[in-house]
């Protein structure tokens, strides 16, 4: 369960993370890292606390308490601006998209491309655009209605875009194909590979086992706000990870189940 | 939503509200054709450059308006930041500034009173309607007490000039010693109006802070998540629209040749329907500087042709409220086609 | 004790200058202090009613009170009486009925007031044509005395035929834009009158900027600056000026005689002044101009 | 949020909107306590009293705004309504109908305004500031041209019964021959009052209607499809909303033993700011009838607290407008924490 | 392809369906039926017009042509009351929540259980409410927040509970599991089966081929717009529906794989 086995340091660090509502906690005290060219899985059961873990670390939500760390200096990331200049982009699970926009100026929204006189470069936004929704989608046609009028999978589709459009260093993806169709889906998961490879870092979040064996390198699950487990994604099988989901612990005869450990 | 097509000359117009611009054309047209009936004074050249003198005032604050209802907020302060904006300038002039300098200092007065409503809006997060109803009472209570409640006369030519100035202006002397105006010039305040319509529109549709504008309107919580800065854009759109209500003030009061610190009330609410008939949605992310010039224009031609008309100013009102309903249908069934 | 004086709104140059009146009166008076209160617009009828009670709740020694609506007014002037403080009104009357409930009223009498405009602009534009109304606020008591008895009395002197009346709510602009429209829409008025400050001023703007200063004969009411060079520069053939400074004085002045024991008489006229180019400079002007 | 606690004694507060009434009463005590010190005469009986009649009116309008405000609208047109209510009251009296009848055909004027506003609302999908906007333009025309903008007076006696009477008042007849009130009474307007917003609270809480009014504020596309009738929920709230300023007119009217045409221009600003004071949202969804009775009362303390002060009208209107940002200042703190 | 094989009449007939905002055509003609006790599939890429398809049976979207049979009748389904009527329940894709209610409220949203004096009976409905929540979710403990304030998975549960609650004939499904845990997703599933056997139609939009496969008699393809294929779920496997939702057609060499066609 220790990360012995990375070499270099960790991209980023949450330490003892807390998110408390009045009440209600969402987050109690989780820490976990992300090491480059990694896929972290989040999982949990409805209500566990991985979307609000998740938006501490883009800076759209504040801490309760916990530290951060970011290529080894603690960080505060107040905004979502600041946590985009350390390179974290994130794939919302609302989305998080501007209804009256199309879909070009929502990939670009907050960094529009320019023309020399400071002018919006609708022409280059539109054929950025254009390429970058193909990767995902070939059939995305409606690049000029505002994205009100899309079907979600294609509103989906946009927020992946958008996230993976900007070279990130870590990446955090909350359920990014829930609403998308099988081969957008495929299209997702190699994307993933693929910036895996250039050694970008990433959280996934996804409720689908299936995905997560298949692309995680490790997994982290959460059962009511706390962490209850990290693993490496060979020492587990689905049978774990839905007691641990579920239940919160592990099968009482669980023994790690990876080769070289 | 903004226009997205390839051509690259210059667009004022976004092609998402192209239908809103056509019907409330429509309305504009249908009420000059109906005033050329009932008066035949109305639709002579002199009588167009007064609605364009007279509809310039609620022009410029239309403008900023529009940027603020785009956001989906509001800005009742206007009318009183127009009164105040003037007061300054008054006061400023009577203590020896030069005409032109005062001016300026009006429309920065304009300028800050919007920056603090954007400020309170953002900072202090109060709802734009509240924040700037206060603001409305504030400034309308310094521009009353700095002068007493007293009009500030006397304040030379100079000050005129603005507001009564025009461009081509043809007068002849007669033989009885008053002058005959031959033709009357384009007025300078609609010559600034033009100028500051253009800006706006283009501010709004080719330049960042536009397309930040519209996204704060459209979903606040998804323009933060994309790194825009939502404060800022808002402190943006009302600083423009407290600057403007104090330029359309520097043009109000040189057209009156005198600071009126009553001046103003309720002009928020001719605003607002301006930009509203013009398409703008008070929901936010939707709207247009051409569309609000249009409403803006309506509401101008219908005050100047009821009154040409000679219709009592009891029923002026009722047909103005029904017109302001009637515009925003015709909108409403085209758009539902 | 203090005397409140509440007036139809302190929005106004011309209640300005009653507070100014006011206040030089209570200079005289040591023992007695003095507030100044009234609405935020003329038609803010229940506004002034609060301001009354509150004004019969804390005590006053004594009111003196513009009341911008005669019967509405009356109930808590009665309520003031019944409290044993002393009224005087002034500017507008109380409804009939009333009258044992205060003490004395000062005013200009805006009835005649209306009638000397009409008078004079039948003597100078002639009795037959047009002439345009230009009124501020529909239905408050100054307005209906000094509208009214303008157009009854040039109906039954003359033929002519009345344009309006249009409201300004007392806005400038708006008088200036609706001045603007009647001109062009009847290029064969004679005369055309303005029956408040800032009606009349946007009035007189509206004309020069038309370039048709001195082309019909243009009556204005009050006197502040601007209007006085509306009648000097001949805009204006006249401007009628109320005693709006005696009314704060001699109001103020009422009730502290009242409040030293001594009686005052039932009614005060003010005084209206027609003020034209020939006596501008006059004693008789000056004393009412402002 | 409607309270979802097992107490089954009717409640009138819901929990949801406790923080917003705790912080706005904060206020209101602040002010009582700011005042009793500035003027003595504040804190007697007579003086309290006096605020109740004259918050009435605002409260009786502010009862309704609420409605509107919760399912995301705005009803520009009360201080209209109200006018023009009173103007149909009072024409009956003259001629010849009773009073009572006389003013149940005023709140029916009220109420029937109010249902056009629904009407072009939900049927011509009018946004509710335009339609309203048209409404006060509208009926406030009707109210002049009635009247010829004459207050219509002698309307006898018992026209201001309502306005005027009290209940439990005590009058003793002095020896000087003036009379002296021993306790002026409770004004029938504060009665008037507490009985309408206790049933306004009683819908919108523990009926379906308010339920409705909650949701269509909230989410008006998820209340369609949930199945609520989105039309029918709006148009109740403006129906309310009218048929309540037709209640405050005859309130307002009464008190002056005269119908003013003119009466209640700008009184939908001080209802809207009562009802955002006491914490309801303009963006709908929120808001109790209980917190803007309180939002009603702050207003009116302030107004009546100025005066007894002496403040100057000027200064007044700058305070004002900083404790109206205050107050919902105030309460945006205590909710952030 | 031909549903010969039904007994009885069928529950929901839509015929010839179209859909058009200005020049985007969303449905094209689209004809299918659904039978009681049965669960039909509706597949397809994203932007298919699936959701637009249901939300005309729903109520909720107005068709552009085209006729819709319930029970033998057509009829005119104009409001989602009109729906409710014939026993027509759905679960939107969008949700449907009013933010500011709490779950009872919005579980009971335009049925709100009353009193014998026509009072909110807020008791009984929150006592309902707990006891439909549980069923799909045990963990379920914000009951009395906001809906706003809940994760994307508990709101769904709530919109799924809505919609069983009350008894409906025809059950419309919008990708109803799409943010929902492995738990969560296995009782939903359940509680399909359960509904099936109860007589009730169910047309289940999804992407998961998986649970297609599990749930469904037969399944329906649309691919931009059109209808392109209704089969038994016996007719077809994985690939066949694959090739279906992506080109539009069967493999080449398709014939049907059932037993006893
Ligand atoms: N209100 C609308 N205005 C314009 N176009 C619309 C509107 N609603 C849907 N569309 C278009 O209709 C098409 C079908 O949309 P629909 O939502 O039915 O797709 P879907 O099959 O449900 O996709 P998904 O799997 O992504 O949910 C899309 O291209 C979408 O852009
Ligand atoms: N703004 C908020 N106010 C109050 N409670 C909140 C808020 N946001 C989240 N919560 C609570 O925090 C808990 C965790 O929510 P979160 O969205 O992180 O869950 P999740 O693990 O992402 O679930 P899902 O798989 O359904 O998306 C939930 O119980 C939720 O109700
Ligand atoms: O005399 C009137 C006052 O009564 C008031 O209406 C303001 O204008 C003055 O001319
Ligand atoms: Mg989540
Ligand atoms: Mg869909």
């Amino acid at each position: 369960m220790l990360d012995t086995t990375h070499t270099g340091a960790p991209l980023v660090q949450m330490r003892d993370i807390r998110k408390q509502f009045g009440g209600v906690h969402a987050v109690q005290g989780v820490s976990v890292d992300l090491f480059p060219g990694e896929v972290v899985g989040v999982l949990g059961h409805n209500g566990a606390g991985k979307s609000c873990l998740m938006r501490m670390l883009s800076g759209a939500m504040s801490l309760t308490s916990g530290d951060i760390v970011v290529n080894g200096t603690k960080v505060e990331l107040k905004t979502p601006q600041d946590a985009r200049k350390y390179g974290i982009e994130t794939i919302y699970q609302t989305l998080a998209l501007a209804d009256h926009l199309d879909a070009a100026a929502n990939l670009f929204l907050g960094r529009e491309l320019k023309t020399r006189f400071g002018n919006l470069d609708e022409t280059r936004m539109h054929s950025e655009a254009r390429d970058a929704l193909a990767q995902l989608n070939p059939n995305f046609k409606n690049l000029k209605d505002p994205v009100a009028s899309l079907s979600g999978g294609q509103r989906q589709v946009i927020a992946i875009a958008r996230a993976i459009y900007f070279q990130a260093k870590v990446l955090i993806m909350d359920e990014p194909t829930a609403a998308l169709g099988p081969s957008e889906t495929a299209m997702v998961a190699d994307l993933t590979v693929k910036l895996k490879q250039e050694g970008i870092g990433i959280f996934l979040i996804s409720h689908d086992l299936h995905d997560v064996f298949d692309l995680c390198d490790r997994v982290m699950v959460m059962n009511k706000g706390c962490n209850v487990g990290t693993f490496k994604i060979e020492d587990v099988n689905k049978d774990d990870i839905l007691s641990l989901i579920i239940k919160g612990t592990l099968p009482d005869d669980w023994e790690p189940r990876g080769q070289n450990t | 939503m903004p226009d997205t097509t390839k051509k690259q000359k210059l667009r004022f117009l976004p092609t998402g509200s192209a239908l809103h611009r056509l019907s409330a054309l429509l309305t504009l047209l249908l009420l000059i054709g109906v005033f050329a009936f009932t008066s035949p004074a109305f639709l002579s050249v002199n009588n167009g450059l007064t609605v364009l003198l007279q509809t310039s005032v609620i022009g410029l604050l239309a403008i900023g308006m529009t940027m603020v209802i785009i956001t989906g907020g509001i800005d009742l302060s206007v009318g009183s930041v127009l009164a105040l904006s003037g007061v300054i300038a008054g006061l400023l002039i009577k203590a020896g500034l030069p005409v032109a300098p005062a001016m300026v200092m009006g429309v920065v007065t304009g300028g800050v009173c919007g920056l603090m409503n954007g400020l309170i809006i953002t900072k202090m997060r109060i709802t734009p309607f509240v924040a700037t109803l206060g603001m409305m009472m504030i400034a309308r209570g310094i521009a009353l007490q700095l002068t007493g409640a007293a009009p500030i006369s006397r304040l030379g030519e100079a000050f005129g000039w603005l507001g009564n100035g025009a461009l081509f202006r043809l007068v002849e002397m007669q033989d009885n010693g008053f002058p005959r105006v031959i033709f009357p010039g384009i007025p300078y305040p609609a010559i600034l109006l033009v100028i500051m319509a253009i800006l706006g529109a283009y501010l709004l549709q080719r330049r960042q802070i536009g397309r930040h504008i519209f996204s704060v309107g459209s979903n606040e919580e998804a323009a933060r998540l994309s790194g825009v800065n939502v404060d800022r854009t808002n402190i943006w759109a009302y600083t423009a629209s407290g600057a403007l209500a104090g330029l359309a003030g520097m043009v109000l009061m040189s057209r009156l040749v005198t600071v009126q610190p009553n001046e103003g009330v309720m002009y928020e609410l001719d605003a607002i329907a301006a930009s509203v008939i013009g398409g703008a949605s008070l929901m936010g992310g939707v709207g247009s500087i051409s569309g609000s010039m249009i409403g803006a224009f309506i509401i101008g031609v219908l005050r100047n042709g009821l009154n040409m008309a000679g219709t009592s100013a009891f029923i002026q009102q009722i047909i103005i409220g029904i017109v302001v309903i009637g515009a925003v249908y015709i909108d409403q069934i085209r758009n539902r086609k | 004790g203090e005397i409140a004086v509440i007036v139809k709104t302190t929005n106004s140059n011309f209640w300005q200058n009653v507070n100014k009146g006011a206040s030089a009166a209570i200079e005289g008076h040591a023992e007695h202090t003095m507030t100044f209160n009234g609405p935020a617009s003329e038609s803010a009828i229940a506004d002034q009613v609060a301001l009354v009670e509150n004004a019969i709740n804390r005590g006053v020694a004594g009111i003196v009170l513009a009341p911008s609506d005669p019967e509405a007014l009356a109930p808590v002037v009665r309520r003031a009486f019944e409290s044993g403080i002393p009224v005087a009104i002034i500017d507008s009357g109380l409804a009939e009925g009333s009258e044992q409930y205060y003490q004395t009223f000062l005013s200009t009498d805006n009835c005649a007031a209306g009638e000397q405009a009409a008078a004079l602009m039948i003597e100078d534009a002639g009795s037959e044509g047009k002439v345009a109304v230009m009124s501020y606020v529909a239905g408050v008591g100054s307005e209906l005395g000094r509208v009214g008895c303008f157009v009854d009395y040039i109906g039954e002197n003359s033929d002519i035929e009345i344009v309006g009346p249009f409201y300004s709510q007392s806005q400038m602009a708006t008088a200036l834009n609706q001045t603007t429209d009647i001109l062009a829409a009847n290029s064969d008025l004679i005369g055309i009158f303005g029956a408040n400050e800032p009606t009349a001023i946007g009035m007189g703007r509206a004309i020069e900027q038309a370039g048709k200063a001195g082309q019909l004969t243009a009556i204005g009411f009050d006197g502040n600056a601007d209007l006085q060079d509306m009648v000097t520069s001949g805009t204006l053939l006249a401007t009628a000026v109320q005693g709006s400074f005696q009314m704060g004085e001699l109001g103020v002045n009422a009730i502290a005689d009242i409040l030293a024991g001594n009686s005052v008489t039932d009614f005060i006229d003010t005084g209206v002044v027609m003020v034209t180019q020939e006596n501008i400079d006059t004693p008789v002007a000056q004393n009412v101009l402002y």
